[in-house]
């Protein structure tokens, strides 16, 4: 099945459960969709399309939204399933019970972006350290580091 | 499953009698390739003081600095303890003022003696 | 003189200084035949083509920082690599290498290839203890893998070593190796002994395809992890001494012992251990590491079956010789 | 008895900085536990402070072995954004890179298997073979780690004849080595019992864990971006995906055997047609807004990139996911119920690649974001006073025997 079979079976199958599909790019379907809908969406694309491999979960950090990309892909198409969380209440419901391999890709992004991911199976840090402050998420655009001037040692 | 008792070993008592393949380094060394990515030199008579290569260096390993306003000078500073030998400001030289040459032995005992000015 | 001349046995000749000096050098000959198999040089600079390098390693070593762990048992773990050491180097004085007829070795009497072989298990013991009084996981489980690697090798070797034993007749190293000086082509009944008793030496010494106990990429340095400087530096010199003693015994039981004087039993002992330096180099380089339920399932399946059908057949030929 | 072993961040069996915890039972494990986060650089908060073109030298710098990767990866997802055509022979030289990375990283991982295994002459022996790779790329590339040969619009340098000549001699040799070393690995029973049986992961599982790589494919998936997903010239070059269906390290091992002479045969063809013309394109230095999804089949796995511009000339978010991290979950699942000396094997058996997993900067004082230098004696002195109260500590702690 190529991607604009799929396309046609999203958009005809579960057209009220998603808020737009498109062919963004030759082999490339992006798909938006409301925070509550995304596991239903999710099990669909899997039992019923075969998506089963989800690369990573993306956070992009949107101003006063982020947005969440669930990579999917089967042996054709790649799926950029996409959902916003408002930065006000940053929470996503989490999808190991539909995908077990995800579980780092959500620790990573509680990490990084502070979303807070609901019923994950394992809700601590992943990469940062455990002195690592509370409030701090690197990867939000408002984290800013201001690197400060290198000192090399023995200098004259 | 067709094991035999160690296959390995002829491979093994064959090269008993043969040159070992390690290259005694520090006394002999093996030629450079032609191409090979050493450290950078700038023919600073060549510099028009762009500063393409300052925004393109990725390791930030070069400086250049204006000393008089009025007169056309700079100052080059090359940090060559931060080069990651990536060779982009050869290319992105529009004057081809860059090139590399063939030294591989870079090491020194403190950072500052690596950088290197141009005036 | 009566006196000094066993201080000399001790100190000297058969003893300490004759075995160190040998000892470094096998290692170096294992370490350089090792390389060369690798296509690699292996030791070079220390000396002649890296001759002296064992000896600087364990230099190095004495130069270092000796570290005793808090929580392990500091009486112990300081006395054992001593111990181990003392072990060995008396075990050594039992091989018949000074001169065969006369003066043989120092010590000698009937049943000593028992306690030879006895002698030769204390040191696999002292592993153990050093690995469990280290008190550290790795050591822990590094000094039980010696142990359960102990129940695997130890019966094929004594088999092993039974054999040649039952051929000739008597208990005592120096009249095995006498009668197969004499009748030299019985060695060949054994030929399967004396391959096993190779096997069980490499896994004595805990040398690849053996070295379960301190498997580097599993547990770091096993029973030997917490020990450092001198300490570690006896240890590599009871490795050393004890792959020259293992070899010199299965050369004495199982390859005519060492006839002539002195220096032609010298240069006999010489031959023959390196020999067999040879043989566990290769096996050393020609294989992989086993796990340790392979390696007790290999003992069990394949050695010590094959040591009793070496019995039979030494029992068979002794029957039609005699 | 069950007690806690904690290998690593330093441990003889990693060869880069990764804590795994372990549970053991005797010789068997557990349950196991992964701590990330040691070499973590964040070079995915730096990439965004970057321009384009010094991005790709980050990100080549994400991973040492499979440099070219990632480099490719974000290439031509930026070429993508850029809506440029790349030169055709650049194209080509750059699946030639690919495939003799490829091939350079699988020798390597079979002297790492084997050294994993205490087969220290296989390990001496693949290492040896595999400097002939590692010559041919330093003298087409310049250098023999970071080859630097991406730009945007296709390569950086030329191949010429002479260099077609020698990397074409070159395979002959490369080819008869891997065959021996597979029969190597086939025959010698010590090294077979030690891979065969260990680290099972059944097709169930890789697929439900999101494995990839050769780690998937042992377990009967074929799933390779090569074929399912063509980036480059892949859609041009003749070549099959290996699969294995035995589901464990002996697979995983048969699988990248499989795929070094697949690499061979797709350089030969590489070179054989290898189009004239430019090898590269001018490429804009600023990219409009869009977003675009990069997929590549590195050495270990399936490699991702999500790039999102803005209009600048820097990336507004660069998402790196290399395959390392995706086969953590798979290895977990595998180390269960195994032994202590299978670890290092099953481990090794993803081709872990640490420092591509994690990407993330260090600081050395995270609350107040100051970095220090600090002097030798300072060190020490931190040192001492940190001893002395982990000691304190030490003294509550119960010994488990």
């Amino acid at each position: 099945m190529n991607s604009e079979a799929i396309f046609e079976k999203i958009n005809g199958e579960i057209k009220d459960k998603i808020l737009e599909a498109a062919i963004a790019a030759p082999r490339r379907i992006s798909v938006k969709v409301e925070r509550g809908q995304l596991l239903s969406v999710l099990a669909y694309l899997k039992d019923q399309l075969q998506f089963t491999h989800l690369a990573t979960i993306s956070g992009v950090d949107l101003g006063e939204n982020f947005e969440v990309i669930y990579h999917l892909s089967n042996d054709t198409t790649t799926i950029l399933l996409r959902i916003l969380t408002p930065r006000a209440e940053p929470k996503i419901p989490s999808v190991c019970q539909v995908i077990p391999g995800a579980i780092l890709y959500e620790r990573e992004l509680q990490d990084m972006f502070g979303l807070l991911v609901e019923n994950i199976p394992d809700p601590r840090r992943l990469l940062l350290c455990d002195d690592w402050p509370q409030g701090q998420y690197p990867l939000r655009k408002d984290w800013k580091f201001d690197r400060p001037a290198e000192i090399i040692p023995g200098g004259k | 499953m067709n094991n035999k008792i160690v296959p390995f070993l002829p491979e093994l008592l064959r090269h008993l009698f043969k040159k070992p393949a390690t290259v005694k380094y520090p006394f002999e060394k093996e030629a450079l390739p032609e191409g090979f990515r050493g450290n950078v030199v700038c023919d600073a008579a060549k510099c028009i003081g762009c500063m393409i290569c300052v925004n393109d260096c990725p390791a930030e390993a070069i400086d250049i600095i204006r000393v008089s306003e009025t007169e056309k000078k700079f100052k080059m500073i090359l940090h060559n303890d931060r080069c990651i030998h990536c060779a982009q400001c050869v290319d992105s030289c529009p004057t081809k003022a860059y090139h590399m040459d063939a030294e591989y032995e870079t090491a020194a005992f403190s950072r500052h003696d690596l950088k290197i000015e141009y005036k | 003189m009566a006196i000094l001349k066993p201080i000399l046995y001790i100190l000297v000749y058969p003893g300490l200084i004759f075995l160190m000096v040998y000892s470094t050098f096998c290692e170096w000959f294992d370490r350089k035949l090792y390389a060369r198999m690798q296509n690699r040089i292996g030791p070079l600079h220390t000396g002649r083509s890296g001759i002296l390098q064992p000896v600087a390693d364990i230099i190095k070593l004495f130069a270092k920082e000796d570290i005793v762990p808090e929580k392990a048992d500091k009486h112990m773990f300081s006395a054992l690599p001593v111990f181990a050491l003392a072990i060995i180097c008396t075990t050594a004085l039992y091989l018949p290498l000074w001169h065969y007829s006369e003066a043989p070795t120092f010590i000698s009497f009937p049943g000593d290839l028992i306690v030879v072989a006895y002698l030769l298990t204390l040191p696999t013991l002292i592993y153990f203890l050093a690995g469990w009084h280290s008190n550290n996981y790795f050591s822990a489980i590094g000094g039980v893998r010696v142990l359960t690697m102990l129940f695997g090798y130890e019966i094929p070797l004594l088999l092993a070593l039974l054999s040649p034993a039952v051929l000739a007749d008597s208990w005592r190293i120096l009249e095995i190796a006498r009668f197969f000086q004499d009748k030299p082509l019985l060695m060949l009944v054994n030929l399967i002994g004396f391959f096993i008793a190779v096997i069980a030496l490499q896994a004595k010494l805990e040398r690849v395809p053996f070295d379960i106990p301190h498997a580097e990429t599993e547990i770091v340095g096993g029973q030997l992890t917490e020990y450092s400087g001198k300490k570690l530096a006896f240890f590599r010199l009871l490795g050393d001494i004890e792959m020259v003693v293992g070899a010199g015994l299965i050369a004495a039981v199982f390859m005519g012992g060492f006839p002539g004087g002195l220096l032609p039993g010298l240069a006999w002992f010489v031959l023959k251990t390196l020999f067999i330096i040879f043989l566990l180099a290769a096996m050393r380089a020609a294989t992989s590491r086993i796990r340790i339920d392979q390696m007790i399932n290999f003992s069990w399946r394949w050695l010590a079956p094959l040591a009793v059908l070496q019995l039979f057949i030494v029992i068979i030929i002794k029957g039609m010789v005699s | 008895m069950e007690f806690k072993v904690s290998l690593g961040p330093q441990h003889p069996a990693l060869h880069e900085a990764l804590s795994l915890r372990m549970t053991l039972e005797g010789e068997i494990i557990r349950d196991a536990d992964l701590k990330l986060g040691y070499s973590h650089r964040g070079i995915e908060k730096l990439a965004e402070e970057r321009t384009f073109t010094q991005n790709i030298y980050l990100t080549e710098r994400i991973c040492g072995i499979c440099s070219h990767s990632h480099t490719t990866c974000f290439v031509q997802g930026v070429e993508q954004l850029m809506e440029l055509i790349p030169a055709r022979r650049g194209l080509y030289i750059r699946t030639l890179i690919a495939e003799l990375e490829r091939v350079h990283s699988h020798l390597l991982w079979l002297g790492v298997a084997g050294q994993e295994a205490g087969f220290e002459s296989f390990f001496m022996y693949t290492w040896r073979d595999r400097e002939v790779v590692m010559d041919i790329l330093d003298w087409i590339t310049g250098n023999r780690v970071h080859y630097a040969m991406n730009t945007f619009g296709g390569v950086r340098r030329d191949i010429d004849e002479l260099q077609k000549k020698k990397i074409l001699d070159s395979l002959d040799l490369l080819t008869k080595r891997t065959e021996y070393y597979l029969s190597i690995g086939a025959n010698e029973p010590t090294f077979v019992n030690r891979l065969a049986g260990v680290g099972k992961l059944s097709r169930e599982d890789a697929i439900a864990l999101c494995a990839v790589g050769p780690t998937l494919r042992a377990s009967g998936v074929p799933m390779d971006v090569r074929k399912d997903d063509p980036y480059a010239v892949y859609n041009e070059i003749p070549f099959e995906v290996c699969t294995a269906d035995s589901c464990d390290v002996l697979g995983r091992t048969v699988v990248r055997v499989k795929e070094l002479i697949q690499s061979y045969k797709m350089i030969e063809f590489l070179l054989k047609n290898l189009p004239d013309g430019p090898f590269k394109v001018k490429a804009p230095r600023k990219v409009k807004p869009n977003e675009v999804y990069s997929r590549y089949e590195a050495p270990r796995g399936e490699n991702v990139h999500y790039i999102k511009s803005n209009g600048s000339d820097k990336p507004e978010r660069l998402k790196v996911r290399a395959p390392t991290l995706a086969n953590y979950p798979a290895t977990i699942k595998m180390l269960k119920n195994g032994f202590i000396a299978d670890i290092p094997l099953i481990f090794a058996a993803i081709d872990p690649c640490i420092c591509c997993a994690e990407r993330l900067v260090q600081l050395d004082n995270p609350g107040s974001g100051e970095s220090k230098v600090l002097s030798f004696s300072q060190l020490r002195t931190m040192a001492n006073d940190h001893y002395k109260k982990v000691n304190l500590m030490k003294k509550e702690a119960v010994w488990p025997f």
